[in-house]
């Protein structure tokens, strides 16, 4: 197990932590300030990656059509909470869980009528379909761009939250819904627009993991879980929470998959270790969740003040 | 509660009915398909080629008008086992074809043989059911799992020495891996399995460049493969290790996988390159009707359909005679998309089966047929008790 | 013995000191009252000393036994019964339910699974006879959603009563009330002084000069004086922070 | 208004007898006409009625929302399963031994699950379905991933399980069973401790409650009800699969109890019945409609579910049999 490749799985393990938390920033947001529990938010995702995937196939920019999914996603998002979602913020959480659920099905069987039931696909954009030799092995450009882009989008998050006026309106929320009514400020501004920002970052994340995955109806359901688990080992409404939990749960997720196999083999029976090594694999992040919240019930940076 | 279901004939508008044959009871045929789940596309493909055949022949079967009941298992055992009782003791439906997951068949396989009524797999062929588990009222159009990557594996030997196995953890992935390790020469270097809904392959990717091995073999179901495929292209490694497959790869994916399927090779049963009258024709007939290119389930589910209209034929059209039906479907048929299908012992098909490789031809890519391996039998026949 | 003997009661939010340096005694039957100006730390004592919070410093003894670390439920059976500031019944169960609720909890084990509770003869009779002493008997079977604010303080004070307590702690009773239910109120608290050790905390002036033995007066955490009603009515230091606190509410 | 009270209190509670009397002679009906398949159908309903209203104990009642009672279904599934393997056919014996399994995983798993709330439960239950459910596909002997056919069902002497018509009357009776349990639990004594934390946990434990106490031994009542489900559903397919186990599952029993009703006895059951009819009317819809409507019905029959859940949750907000208890007003 040579240090290079424990340093390109970290790498990857980053890679992943960053699309997580594309993801799960507006959503923490949403569950902490509206105290509102959107499953459909993997459908966001899913939409961002068809719109781009399409508009890619039309206009051949990936600039451009980035661009376009991104905003098609925050309009999405603005009408979702203005006709329907809203209707549901004074309901009890269960209702909205199921109300969203319902939502899912009609996403993925919106898409497939427009699409297909077949994966659809997104070329890399030519400018980022190189490789990058590092540490002796070879990366695709493509994933240092998804790096670098995240974070980007993650400090534009971070000034925009800590230095705005909006910022401390959103922050004032998300630690205590009474206080911002006190300030006099416009919840259900608040809440829409923190829900169509949220909207446009998961679509953000479906273009940037459109050209690694195949865009299919339902891909937004197993990030989804994932997600659901970086907001609340993280805790919920804390965009630093969401951070620091998406990279734990990218690097875990990485490093249990690369090395634990390999490890087990080398404690157990290789028979018994072929078996439970992906087994253990797959199961480490929810370990790793199951064992934080026992710890530590409001996750790791609970936003709101106990 | 009261369901009503009208009959389907498949394909059909009325002229059809009014002819002499319309006295008779159309043939009853159950039709499960995992239509809605993660097996949605290859289901779609399966049904499609299943009714194209059956669109060419009038919706008839051997000359004799059959109603397609239509179900979708939607990729759940419980669902799929309701539909069997639904089949067969409301619909009492002497035939049941279609079943895309093992999983699916897991759970039908022992309800439908055991009441006697014939199950017609054009997906599915798990190695349980091949071995001990086979019954005689179940046939096979497609391929016993293992076969499609037993057949890389023989196309490697001599040319690899060190390969390296990554698979999905799930039982088609252990099944196949397996295939590939029974007929391999050379030596495993590394064995790795990953969760069946990962969709990046990352970790591995990295994995895979520090081992270096002389080939990876993989396999993932459909949509994983591609992203595992397209990924490996990034990373640049298609050029120094080349990529032995099965499953995923195949006309119809081709189109969109491009530049980054080119060099990899593929074992399976079926690809439109395969030379046969029944080939081109559903070629033709399926580029006319969807402008794409047919998958390997299409041939299977087309084939389901050429092997009943065989059978119906041979008994006149009386398969509630159970034994004589057994016999006819035994025969096997003529004029698949494969040539002449003939069944094992354990009424899986003995077949040829192939080596295909993605190449670029121009601005066009096509699977071209790089070996031929005639008369393959599954690894699992001599466990099967029948004769 | 002292009922309750606090003793150097300190609680920090942060820099903020919410309770500086408490001493608190109550005897049996004392109708013990704290008043203050708002965010003198009232509710926050109440809170530590039902268990809600805990306190960065100091203890807190009920009839000798140290329960400064014990868990809400642990002294609630021990005899602390708390109403809250912000009415807190079951809205969706019925009067009687509420108050037989508050019974079980005193009575030994809840975990029956099979017998209706009203058929349940040690849940209902205990039940009825407070709903008697607080005049809520002819309102018992009506769901709490349909009586009014000053109904459910009454039940606040029912469910305490039904807990069997030996030191009730009642934060603001009389909150939100129309005139002529305080009076009832005050009534009711009169009738129940000198059978229970009573901690009230309230900002209605006449009743709580009205009702208490003694009277602790709370500023910014500290208390700055204790004694008898007429004692606190003539000392310096309390009509300062009143007066300071009316100056700057005018 | 008093009685108007009581004539519309009829409403729920005669919905309810009819249910239930339909229940009860539904296989009678199915032979009538000549269609026992439906026996099956009402069979399956029954089972996940009764799996519905363990989840509903937790999550109605305590308000405790899991996404992990399928782990429970698939214990109860896997426990007959495993046993018919190695040669034990006793159900009985399955049942015993589906039961111990389920409380020694439940109760740790419970106290694990209780020291979050809200959310972080929700996540957490889910988390450790997960686990099992991995646990189930990793189980080669067991038939990994595809699962594995049982033998035969399992031998409830001196019933015939093997008869469709005795195997449904033994499903309705643990129905009943079940019902009957939670009508006395949720008026006795301890349900009126866990209705309480639903409402107010905070003012319970001022009371004098342990009420984690409490909400553990709930939740592992609402558990074994599911081991229950699970031991009857390995026998209605005659299979025991991961599917079982996985989200999807504990996903549609919650969404079976919210649309009925979470909160309420009859509740569940109702949501079971419509849920199942529904996925089978709209998945198989042959209705003649204009312009080709029941073909885009039938291949975007998950669509139109969405859409109806959607619907009911905005209009009747209590659920479908919530919605009639809520208008005669009460728990009940």
């Amino acid at each position: 197990m040579s240090m290079s490749l424990i340093a390109a799985q970290l790498l990857n393990g980053l890679q992943l932590g960053i699309l997580l938390f594309l993801m799960s920033a507006g959503l923490t947001l949403v569950m902490g300030i509206m105290n509102f529990a959107n499953l459909a938010h993997g459908s966001l995702y899913m939409i961002g990656a068809y719109i781009a995937a399409a508009l890619h196939a039309m206009t051949g920019s990936f600039v451009v059509s980035a661009i376009l999914a991104v905003a098609g996603t925050l309009v999405v998002g603005y009408l979702l909470e203005r006709l329907l979602l809203s209707r549901l913020y004074g309901v009890e959480d269960l209702y909205q869980v199921l109300a969203t659920f319902g939502l899912i099905l009609v996403f993925n069987q919106t898409v497939k009528i427009i699409w297909g039931q077949a994966p659809v696909f997104m070329s890399t954009p030519e400018f980022l379909s190189g490789t990058v030799t590092l540490f002796g092995l070879s990366y695709p450009s493509y994933r240092f761009a998804i790096i670098v882009a995240g974070l980007l989008v993650g400090l534009g998050l971070y000034l925009a939250i800590n230095r705005t006026r909006v910022g401390m309106w959103i922050r004032a929320g998300a630690s205590d819904r009474e206080m911002i009514a006190a300030l006099g400020v416009n919840i259900r501004l608040v809440n829409t627009l923190v829900f169509a920002i949220g909207a446009a970052l998961a679509g953000f994340a479906g273009v940037m993991a459109g050209p690694i995955l195949s865009i299919q109806p339902g891909m937004g359901e197993p990030i989804l879980v994932l997600v659901l688990v970086v907001i609340v080992t993280g805790g919920i409404g804390s965009i630093r929470g969401a951070f620091y939990g998406a990279l734990v749960v990218g690097i875990v997720d990485t490093i249990g998959r690369a090395f634990l196999p390999a490890i087990m083999r080398a404690l157990l029976d290789p028979e018994i270790a072929r078996g439970a090594g992906p087994a253990v694999a797959s199961i480490l992040i929810y370990v790793f969740m199951a064992t934080v919240l026992a710890l530590k019930p409001n996750g790791l940076f609970p936003a709101k003040y106990r | 509660m009261r369901k009503i279901i009208s009959t389907v004939v498949v394909g059909l508008s009325l002229g059809a009915t009014t002819g002499p044959a319309a006295t008779q009871e159309p043939i009853k045929i159950g039709y499960i398909g995992d239509f809605t789940g993660v097996a949605g596309a290859l289901a779609e493909d399966q049904y499609e080629g299943f009714n194209l055949f059956l669109e060419q022949h009038d919706g008839k079967l051997g000359g004799f008008p059959v109603r397609v009941i239509r179900e979708d298992s939607q990729w759940k055992p419980e669902v799929a086992t309701q539909l069997v009782e639904k089949l067969i003791e409301k619909d009492q439906v002497p035939i049941i074809t279609g079943i895309t997951g093992s999983n699916i068949m897991m759970a039908v396989h022992r309800p439908i043989t055991e009441r006697k009524v014939f199950l017609i797999s054009s997906g599915a062929g798990p190695s349980p059911v091949a071995g001990k588990g086979c019954s005689p009222y179940a046939f096979y159009t497609a391929r016993q799992a293992n076969q499609i990557s037993e057949v890389v594996g023989r196309y490697a030997n001599g040319k690899y020495n060190n390969v390296m196995i990554l698979a999905a953890n799930y039982q088609a992935g252990k099944d196949v891996a397996a295939g590939f390790k029974r007929t391999f020469e050379g030596t495993i270097v590394e064995e790795n399995y990953t969760a069946l809904t990962q969709p990046d392959f990352s970790a591995e990717i990295a994995q895979i460049q520090v081992t270096a091995p002389d080939a990876v073999f993989v396999f993932f179901p459909p949509a994983l493969g591609i992203n595992f495929t397209r990924q490996y292209h990034q990373a640049g490694l298609n050029a120094t290790i080349p990529l032995l497959t099965t499953g995923f790869l195949d006309d119809q994916s081709l189109p969109s996988l491009k530049d980054a399927a080119v060099g990899v090779h593929v074992g399976e049963f079926w690809m439109s390159s395969v030379d046969t009258p029944a080939s081109k024709a559903l070629l033709d007939a399926f580029k006319k009707k969807f402008n794409r290119m047919p998958a390997n389930y299409v041939a299977a589910g087309y084939d389901s359909a050429v092997l009943l209209d065989a059978a119906i034929r041979r008994v006149n059209g009386d398969v509630a005679n159970q034994e004589a039906f057994r016999a006819a479907l035994k025969e096997g048929s003529e004029g698949t998309t494969r040539g002449k299908l003939r069944f094992n012992n354990n009424n899986f098909p003995i077949q040829s089966m192939y080596v295909f490789a993605a190449e670029k031809d121009g601005g066009d890519y096509r699977m071209k047929t790089v070996e031929t391996f005639p008369d393959q039998q599954d690894s699992y026949h001599q466990e099967c008790p029948l004769p | 013995m002292s009922l309750l003997e606090v003793k150097g009661l300190v609680k920090r939010f942060g820099g903020l000191l919410a309770t500086d340096n408490l001493d608190l005694t109550i005897k049996p039957g004392e109708l013990h009252a704290i008043i203050g100006p708002n965010g003198a730390g009232k509710t926050t004592l109440i809170s530590q000393l039902s268990g809600t919070l805990r306190p960065t410093e100091g203890s807190i003894l009920l009839e000798g036994r140290d329960i400064t670390r014990w868990p809400v439920h642990r002294r609630a059976a021990l005899g602390l019964a708390r109403s809250y500031q912000i009415t807190s019944v079951f809205t969706e169960f019925t009067v009687i339910e509420n108050v037989m609720l508050a019974v079980q909890a005193r009575s030994g084990s809840s975990f029956s699974f099979w017998t209706n509770v009203h058929s349940d003869a040690a849940l209902v009779e205990p039940a009825r006879d407070i709903l008697r002493q607080v005049g809520l008997l002819d309102v018992a079977d009506v769901p709490v959603a349909r009586i009014a604010h000053g109904g459910r303080r009454q039940l606040e004070i029912a469910m305490s009563l039904a807990m069997a307590p030996r030191l009730l702690l009642l934060d603001e009773p009389m909150a939100g009330m129309s005139h002529s239910e305080s009076k009832e109120m005050v009534t009711l608290l009169r009738r129940l002084k000198g059978q229970y050790g009573i901690l009230l905390v309230e900002h209605d002036m006449s009743a709580v000069f009205a009702l208490a033995d003694r009277i602790t007066v709370l500023v910014y955490g500290k208390p700055i004086a204790c004694g008898r009603p007429e004692e606190i009515r003539k000392d310096k230091a309390v009509r300062a922070a009143y007066l300071g606190e009316e100056e700057i509410a005018a | 208004m008093n009685t108007n009270m009581l004539s519309r209190m009829r409403l729920s509670n005669c919905v309810a007898l009819v249910l239930i009397a339909a229940f009860a002679v539904a296989p009678l009906v199915a032979h009538g006409i000549g269609q026992p398949f439906y026996i099956v159908l009402i069979s399956r309903i029954m089972i996940f009625a009764i799996a519905a209203i363990g989840v509903n104990l937790a999550l109605g009642y305590v308000g405790m929302v899991s996404l992990g009672h399928a782990l429970y279904i698939g214990i109860g599934a896997y426990a007959v399963a495993i046993s018919l393997h190695s040669g034990l056919a006793n159900g009985w014996a399955h049942l015993l031994i589906a039961l111990a399994a389920g409380g020694v995983i439940a109760v740790p798993i419970g106290l694990v699950c209780l020291r979050t709330s809200g959310f972080g439960f929700v996540m957490i239950t889910l988390a450790f379905s997960q686990m099992f459910f991995y646990l189930a596909v990793g189980l080669r002997q067991y038939g990994g991933d595809e699962g594995m056919p049982l033998p035969s069902r399992s031998a409830f002497f001196p019933l015939d399980a093997a008869n469709a018509t005795t195997f449904y009357y033994m499903a309705f009776f643990v129905l009943m069973l079940v019902l009957l349990l939670l009508h006395r639990l949720i008026h006795a004594r301890f349900g009126m401790v866990i209705r309480g934390c639903k409402l107010n946990e905070a003012r319970m434990r001022a009371l004098g409650f342990s009420t984690l106490r409490h909400k553990l031994v709930a939740y592992v009542i609402s558990a074994e009800i599911c081991v229950l489900a699970g031991v009857l559903l390995a026998n209605l397919t005659r299979f025991a699969t991961p599917s079982y186990l996985e989200w999807i599952m504990s996903g549609d029993l919650v969404v079976m109890t919210v649309l009925g009703g979470a909160g309420t006895l009859i509740g569940p059951l109702v949501g079971a019945t419509v849920w199942v009819v529904l996925e089978e009317l709209l998945a198989s819809f042959y209705i003649d409609l204009p312009w080709n409507l029941s073909e885009f019905i039938r291949s975007n029959w998950t669509a139109v579910l969405g859409i109806v859940i959607i619907v009911v949750t905005l209009t009747l907000k209590k659920g479908l049999y919530g919605f009639l208890v809520a208008r005669d007003g009460g728990v009940r």
